[in-house]
């Protein structure tokens, strides 16, 4: 039995869980049934998945009697899309895990568990449809699927608006991808993709296509400046749910994108390549902006989605740029870096959100201003967020590193352009590149450091409670995939280059050959890691020096109250806040990614009452962008509707004038 | 024969476009309904007259039906209306009588560019028939679009009619003529009705006039 | 001559008889069932079609296009009547309709479903015409049922603006026999489909186009074309809606139907000017004006009327890009908007009856109170809008894509209409099916039954189409060119 | 191989065992430049071990984080500075040692230590933390461009490589180079929290930030702060020395007199670096707290610029 249809029955099953759902929400015994059965599927079409990434997927295309009626629906797993099944599964299998636990403090069920199976289904099904039809058709089904739980909170405003506002951005998506596959199947519509790949766009339509594929992927994926419903939508949905919308989701827009602009536009061109690395370094500045500046914990998240995306992109445009201009071995490495920061991104994006998540239902709070000292009230909890927050900072020897390394490593292979633009694109972007990178500690810092650390700001904070066995469990294999990731990366990036090599057609030496698991992906001369050796080290120094001082010298604690030079302030809001710690960033950065108001109320001398400082931080691009799109189309629609209300002798002079009209026309016909 | 036969027709039919641009002059609702009966008279006529060069004995039906029903019932009962409502005076016109003439005018000449268009395949006298049929039409439009009036309205609709009747009268050896004249004259009639029963007195517009807004505005 | 009467006959002569029946039978209970079971029967007969088609006569015409047409017309016809027989008993408890009324009703209906049918079947184009006008008048006397100004106003108006499209039309009728009668010769033969289209070629072009324009203008009234739409919203917001579901789901098809049949008349003769253009630039039009117009609806009814508008725009549109595929997607497209716009109109019929009205402002959290009701119109406006996996979406994925193919800039203002359509209905949709409830909580009485059968065959529809209906098309498209 | 390990180890235990000496050598020069006597060389040993041997005190509402963080910090640092050439390029692990390696090493030291500033809940920690964050901010993209530079000249972000490539005549003197120069030096000063960016040598509230952030450590925890800041100081030093000033540390399988010849040069060098940082924190003012963003952006222009020419002069080989 292939892959293929291995992975159909799966999704087969999945949506008839999504039924059970349905019929047994209600229940008590729906929600395990619903949980359970979706992390046992997705645990088998990860192991499938994997199979067909480490053996190569079935070798023809799956083709059923469905869909569009002289295509048929067509299933088709080669590298690429097992690799994203993989990504894919493991979160899903992850977030089910986690609301197995977590889906008890469920408001109400019945507006959640119908729905999640079939988001899984609808994520499996695009990454295996191997025709337009079948692909968009599952694309829009897993959009309708999210956009229905990002609803499941209905009762609340700005829910609703978040799910519109969603819903009308992923369906101008679409029609985006229906354009690019428009473009691609041609005049005698080959909406099958070995036919487009037998016939490819001629430079001029493919260039269009590929524009239609970065704004439709781009637009599902968070690319700036689509990116406006990210922010709204992932936050408002379950917290497993958002785990998977920015962990999983976002990545098969990327998926789509990979699949249309490397696989199916026909011979790459390397101009394409610029607006795709500017776009990428742009969204990967702003998202880290305003993930510093917001204050609700789910937001910084979804900010910080918009970053690692905007990351991703720029790995690719590398790629595509190197694989235009012939230097393989480059396009390879980038294309790697993409791939494998692909992965990482899923890890730690999704156990951020479990945490995120946990706090939420231990406090019930998202607001970074009313929470803090959680570490010692949730310690598990708390550990696996620091994991999850030093990897999504890329720092050593996690695995987010080593995907932010290796993004540098092709920057520097950049010089081999031979076009001026990308010669002197590429360290910008680099650059930028590395200020994001920082940003992103910082961010992360706050974003760990506010909450879980200090005193409790508010009541629900010093009530907290540890989150239960099973939340905790998803997380704790996360974080631990996070470590292993970064300790033996040779081994992940040899696992994917079947995809790297389907896409560029040469991928990065075997790094498992290497000695002492170090990794060196192009040459040792030109630049090595080695996870295992880093963290060696740092555990054995660490360990050693604690060791050697509580041996030879002293090991006394005592606890008193903090110092603080001297006088401190028990009341808990003279903590630091989420807002007085990106003041410093806010002045030197904010207005590139938000229109900043700060307003400072400061009582004249002798008056008694407290100072105030208010700040209103709102996005440039909506600003720029959307308001301008909402009111023109309000305007017309308003000036219009006067012909809603006219008398019925006007309307027929309506038809009068149509009626002379045509007749002056046919009177003037040639 | 052949050369006085159409001539007549072609006389018949001028005068129909002709009765329609005295329509479009009249400001006065009686003289209004005695011009149209006039109208209906020579569509009668004329009908009477295809029927008698393409020998074709069922326009005579459709001719005498036009006549009953147009010159004599329709007139007198739109005279009742126009009696019980009481709205025995001028008609407003949207756009005075001047432009509205030019713009007949204007209409005129663009049916007739549009049929010289039309190759010799039709004969000629059906062509000329139909250039003025079309005239006959556009001009009930125009009326039907410029007078304020509702009876004045159900005049331009019935003058439309002509139009129709006359050019199903030119099409020679057209079948269901006669029904068709039939079903207008019902719809006619069902107009004429509608026009009493609902009290549309002064214009179409009063049926949905001041006493809807306040429910538009909520409404829609 | 079989032992069996002729399905046509069946078509014809059953809904006339029961029309004449029915006037007669007092009570409703009875009326409404004896008029579901005419309309299955009607159904039946025209099913049969597809297994056995009568030769063309000088009166009746079944050929490959219009069945198709005639098969969604009775379903549809079928179904809601269904749907009136339990939408009816509600409407006389809460008085708004009397027993007397409903006598006229039910046979009101029979009668149209009869002039529908005959419409449809009839192979002379006199008969077609004067055919649509008695729908026409029928549909405008149930539309004016409910006798409130509002509902006489939107008679009257549907009943004017009716008539000159009628009127129009007519002249166009008769150009098209005097294009006709130099080369068929004169008499009836001038008049039948199968003769004009056979010496279509030999037609005086000019003439031809003359008579298209007046053509499209009439038929187009009766279709709903912007800027001839006028009276459609309103009769649609204000008659019974049963009514508005048989008005969106097949009246607009049989004029839409007379239009493809003339248009097939232009293709025919070389000389002519293609219809194509002019059809997708009024499509195009409908499409883009009826998505503005349907931000500022404050009435659910009016809301999808003007939806219908630009659903019918997309189909003329279709059509007009012609080519197999966008024909093909233009027919699916058809049949999809028939069955999940007369399903959406069921459902919001319910939905003005348990809340007491059809303002989309007082109608909140329907998923909470109504389920059933909530999540069917969730589904419908997602299946209408064109979300997968829905019917729609096939289709209009193939005109997309087609009109990619063909007319590049095109498919943009298409997309963003649809799009501009997509966020204005979706807007209103979430408004009324979520959010804190308001509004009365009393169960609805009317049977979901007709709503769920519509959904699931456009669900199906979405994901698989049968190969022998699709092949059915793929002749029609062929035929249409 | 043996001996390979030996010099390892002497590698690893040299940059912690000189970091001290070279910030007594800072303080001393300072003293004397202000007329002052001040400490004797070896007082940062002794401070350390006094430190270390005191009770350790942690405010209530501290957590477990708050413990562990000194040793991180230590570990990261030490590992970081271990990794660095000091004597010679071609020990056991020196392919290990990639420069935005080290950059991220210090940056995971900083991320911790920031933390721990926001831990203990008091004002301080955080204006600590904020302050740090954003001056990391600014300069790690800083060095990244710098690394971006001498990746081009070298052909690798292996520091060995590096090393090996400046000693040999195939480079000429560079404007480029310069420019990384002057940037990698201004960046040091940030990181070390050095006068003009911060004065390690106060606690004055307005302006501190280094030492704002371990304001809540005493104890033994103080003494592994202030040895991994000894320690950090002497890496940047260093990483200076090994890329700029390569002369005579020992390329390529050297013998072992080579190697011990490279240590002295190394010791020297690095004294002599001390007396020039002391010279100059005393000849120039500290600088408010929101002039330090110009002044390390001002470190990523000058890195960006360098780099850019040389991107846009040569291709790598």
């Amino acid at each position: 039995m292939s892959a293929e249809a291995l992975c159909l029955a799966g999704d087969a099953g999945l949506l008839a869980l999504a039924v059970a759902g349905a019929l047994f929400a209600a229940k008590p015994l729906g929600r395990p049934l619903v949980y359970g059965g979706a992390l046992v599927l997705s645990a088998l079409m990860l192991a499938v998945a994997a199979g067909a990434l480490a053996f190569g997927g079935g070798a023809e295309t799956l083709v059923l009697p469905l869909g569009l009626p002289w295509i048929g629906a067509r299933f088709h797993i080669d590298a690429l899309s097992a690799f994203f099944l993989v990504v894919v599964n493991l979160s899903a299998a992850a977030a089910s895990l986690y609301a197995l636990g977590y889906g008890r403090t469920e408001h109400d069920p019945e507006r959640v568990l119908p729905f999640y199976p079939a988001f899984l289904a609808g994520m499996n099904l695009v990454l295996v449809a191997a025709d337009a039809y079948t692909f968009l058709l599952s694309w829009e089904f897993m959009s309708l699927a999210s956009w229905a739980l990002v609803m499941a909170r209905h009762s609340e405003d700005q829910n609703a608006r978040a799910g519109y506002v969603y819903l009308v951005m992923a369906s101008f998506g679409t029609f985006a991808l229906l354009i690019a596959f428009a473009l691609v199947a041609g005049l005698d519509g080959r909406f099958a993709f070995e036919a487009m790949r037998a016939a490819p766009p001629a430079a001029g339509v493919a260039m269009l296509a590929f524009a239609a594929a970065l704004i439709g992927a781009g637009s599902k994926a968070g690319l700036v400046p689509l990116h406006v419903w990210l922010p709204l939508a992932h936050p408002a949905a379950p917290s497993h749910v958002s785990a998977l919308m920015s962990g999983a989701m976002t990545k098969v827009a990327v998926y789509a994108f990979i699949r249309i602009a490397f696989d199916l536009a026909g011979p790459p061109d390397w101009r394409l390549s610029i607006p795709v690395l500017i776009v990428g370094a742009a969204s990967g500045l702003i998202g880290v902006l305003q993930a510093l500046m917001d204050n609700d914990l789910k937001r910084v998240l979804a900010y910080s989605t918009i970053e690692n995306i905007g990351l991703i992109f720029v790995a690719l445009g590398l790629a595509y740029a190197f694989h235009a201009t012939d230097f393989d071995a480059a396009a390879a490495l980038a294309m790697t870096a993409a791939l494998l920061h692909i992965f990482n991104h899923a890890l730690f994006k999704s156990l951020l959100f479990f945490g995120a998540g946990a706090v939420l239902t231990a406090t019930g709070e998202r607001r970074l201003n009313r929470l803090g000292g959680l570490l010692n009230r949730m310690p598990s909890t708390g550990l696996f967020m620091l994991v999850g927050a030093a990897a999504i900072s890329a720092l050593p020897p996690l695995n987010g590193f080593v995907s932010e390394w290796m993004i540098l490593q092709a920057v520097l292979l950049s010089p081999a352009f031979s076009e001026w633009t990308l010669k002197i694109l590429a360290p910008a972007v680099g650059a930028g590149v590395a200020l994001t990178a920082a940003l992103a500690a910082a961010c992360f810092v706050r974003a760990f450091g506010i909450p879980f650390l200090g005193r409790p700001r508010s009541e629900a904070a010093e009530r907290a409670k540890e989150a239960d066995r099973l939340s905790l469990a998803a997380m704790a294999g996360l974080a631990a995939l996070c470590a292993i990731v970064g300790i033996f990366p040779g081994q992940a990036i040899d696992a994917l280059s079947p995809a790297v090599d389907l896409l560029i057609g040469a991928h990065v030496p075997n790094q498992s050959s290497m000695p002492w698991l170090t990794i060196a992906p192009v040459a040792a001369s030109r630049g090595s890691y080695n996870g295992l050796l880093v963290a060696a080290f740092i555990v054995a120094s660490a360990s050693m020096a604690s060791t050697v001082i509580h041996r030879f010298a002293s090991g006394a604690l005592r606890r008193a109250p903090a110092w603080d030079c001297g006088f401190p302030d028990p009341a808990p809001t003279t903590q630091y806040t989420g807002e007085s710690f990106s003041q410093p960033v806010r002045r030197v950065f904010g207005q590139l990614a938000f229109v900043v108001e700060e307003r400072i109320d400061m009582p004249r001398p002798g008056e008694t009452r407290a100072a105030h400082l208010n700040l209103r931080l709102t996005d440039r691009i909506w600003n720029l962008l959307y308001v301008p799109l909402i009111l023109v189309v309000e305007r017309t629609a308003v000036q219009l509707n006067r012909l809603q209300f006219l008398t019925i002798r006007q309307y027929m002079s309506v038809v009068f004038g149509a009626l002379v009209v045509l007749l002056v026309v046919l009177a003037s016909w040639p | 024969m052949r050369g006085l036969a159409f001539d007549v027709a072609h006389l018949l039919a001028g005068g129909l476009v002709l009765m329609s641009f005295l329509l479009l002059y009249q400001t006065r609702l009686y003289a209004l309904l005695n011009t149209f009966a006039l109208q209906a008279v020579v569509l009668s006529l004329s009908v009477a007259w295809q029927a008698y060069v393409q020998g074709a004995d069922h326009l005579y039906v459709t001719a005498v039906i036009a006549f009953a029903f147009k010159a004599i019932v329709i007139p007198i009962a739109l005279h009742r209306i126009i009696i019980e409502l009481g709205i025995d005076r001028d008609v407003e016109n949207v756009v005075g009588v001047g432009p509205t003439m030019l713009a007949g005018l204007a209409l005129v000449a663009l049916s007739e560019v549009v049929m010289l268009r039309i190759a010799g395949g039709a004969d000629v006298l059906a062509r000329e028939d139909l250039a003025f049929a079309l005239s006959v039409v556009l001009l009930g439009l125009l009326m039907m679009v410029v007078r304020r009036n509702a009876v004045s309205m159900v005049v331009g609709f019935m003058s439309l009619e002509n139009g129709l009747i006359l050019a199903g009268a030119g099409a020679k050896g057209m079948p269901l003529v006669v029904e068709v004249s039939v079903a207008f004259s019902v719809l006619v009639a069902l107009v004429v009705i509608g026009v009493f029963l609902f009290r549309i007195s002064e214009r179409f517009e009063s049926i949905d006039a001041e006493a809807l807004d306040s429910f538009r505005e909520r409404g829609r | 001559m079989s032992v069996l009467p002729d399905a046509t006959v069946v078509l014809l002569a059953l809904p006339l008889a029961a029309a004449a029946l029915l006037a007669v039978l007092p009570s409703y209970r009875l009326s409404a069932a004896l008029n579901v079971a005419a309309a299955f029967a009607a159904f039946l007969a025209s099913a049969s079609l597809f297994v056995v088609a009568p030769p063309p006569n000088a009166y009746i015409l079944i050929d490959d296009l219009n069945v198709v047409f005639i098969v969604l017309n009775t379903f549809v016809g079928f179904t809601a009547s269904v749907f009136s027989a339990t939408y009816i008993a509600h409407e006389i408890e809460t008085g708004r309709l009397t027993a007397k009324h409903l006598r006229f009703y039910h046979a009101m209906y029979q009668f149209l479903l009869f002039s529908m049918n005959l419409a449809l079947i009839a192979n002379n184009i006199g008969l077609m015409w004067v055919a649509i006008e008695l729908a026409t008048l029928t549909t405008v006397l149930m539309v004016g049922i409910y006798q409130t100004q509002a509902a006489i106003e939107a008679a009257w108006k549907y009943f004017i603006l009716g008539s000159v499209g009628i009127a129009l039309a007519l002249f166009g009728t008769i150009l098209i026999y005097m294009a006709a009668q130099p080369v068929v010769g004169e008499g009836v033969q001038g008049m039948l489909w199968t003769s004009l289209i056979q010496h279509a070629p030999g037609f005086d072009p000019t003439l031809l186009d003359l008579a298209f324009v007046f053509l499209l203008l009439g038929y187009g009234t009766k279709v709903g074309l912007a800027p001839l739409h006028a009276w459609l919203p309103d009769a649609h917001a204000e008659g019974p809606t049963p009514i508005s579901a048989v008005l969106s789901g097949l009246l607009l098809n049989v004029a839409l139907y007379a239009v493809l049949r003339f248009k097939l008349l232009l293709d025919a003769n070389a000389r002519a000017l293609a219809p194509g253009p002019l059809m997708a630039t009024l499509g195009l039009v409908s499409v883009v004006f009826a998505a503005f117009m349907l931000y500022r609806r404050r009435d659910v009814k009016r809301m999808f009327a003007y939806s219908s508008i630009e659903h019918m725009g997309v189909i003329v549109f279709a059509f007009g890009i012609g080519g197999p595929l966008a024909n093909f997607a233009a027919l699916l497209h058809m049949a999809m908007h028939s069955l999940t716009k007369s399903a959406i109109f069921y459902t919001v019929g319910q939905i003005a009856q348990v809340k007491g009205t059809q303002q989309i402002a007082e109608i909140r959290g329907l998923t909470v109170t109504h389920p059933l009701l909530g999540w069917s119109l969730v589904f419908g406006v997602f299946a209408i809008v064109g979300l997968p996996p829905m019917g729609v979406f096939m289709s209009e994925f193939l005109i997309v894509t087609s009109t990619f193919s063909r007319a590049p800039w095109l498919a943009l203002p298409l997309a963003f209409g649809l799009l501009l359509a997509l966020g204005a209905l979706v807007l209103r949709m979430q408004a009324m099916a979520f959010g804190a409830p308001a509004g009365s909580t009393a169960p609805a009485k009317s049977s979901a039954l007709p709503i769920l059968a519509h959904f699931a065959l456009v669900l199906i529809a979405g994901v698989y189409l049968p190969p022998p209906l699709v092949t059915w098309f793929q002749h029609v498209a062929v035929m249409l060119r | 191989m043996i001996l390979d390990l030996v010099f390892q180890l002497l590698q690893v235990m040299l940059v912690i065992l000189i970091a001290p000496l070279l910030t007594g050598v800072v303080r001393a020069t300072k003293a004397r430049l202000t007329r002052r006597r001040g400490p004797p060389l070896l007082q940062p040993y002794r401070d350390i071990l006094r430190l270390a041997r005191k009770e350790a005190i942690v405010a209530d509402s501290a957590s477990w984080l708050f413990h562990h963080t000194p040793y991180i910090v230590f570990a990261s640092t030490w590992v970081a500075a271990s990794l660095i050439p000091t004597f010679a390029t071609d020990l056991l692990f020196s392919w290990a040692a990639d420069l935005i390696a080290i950059i991220a090493l210090l940056g995971a030291g900083r991320f911790f230590l920031s933390l721990a500033g926001l831990d203990v809940g008091t004002s301080f920690g955080g204006l600590g933390s904020s302050r740090e964050s954003l001056f990391g901010a600014l300069a790690e993209p800083a060095m990244i461009v710098i690394v971006f530079t001498l990746a081009l000249v070298a052909g690798s972000t292996q520091l060995s490589t590096v090393a090996a490539y400046m000693t040999s005549d195939a480079v000429g003197l560079r404007v480029s180079l310069g420019m990384a120069l002057v940037a990698l030096i201004i960046v040091a000063i940030a990181e070390n929290g050095r006068i003009p960016v911060d004065n390690p040598s106060t606690h004055l509230e307005l302006t501190m930030v280094h030492e704002a952030m371990i304001l809540e450590y005493s104890g033994r925890h103080l003494a592994v702060i202030e040895l991994a800041a000894m320690m950090k100081l002497s890496l940047y030093v260093s990483l200076i020395i090994c890329v700029f000033f390569p002369w005579g540390a020992a390329i390529a399988d050297a013998s072992v007199a080579d190697r011990v010849f490279g240590a002295i040069v190394y010791v020297v060098k690095l004294l002599t670096a001390g007396v020039a940082l002391g010279a100059f924190e005393t000849s120039i003012a500290k600088m408010r707290v929101f002039r330090v963003p110009d002044f390390v952006g001002g470190a990523l222009m000058l890195g960006f610029l360098g780099a850019l020419l040389l991107f846009v002069s040569r291709t790598l080989k």
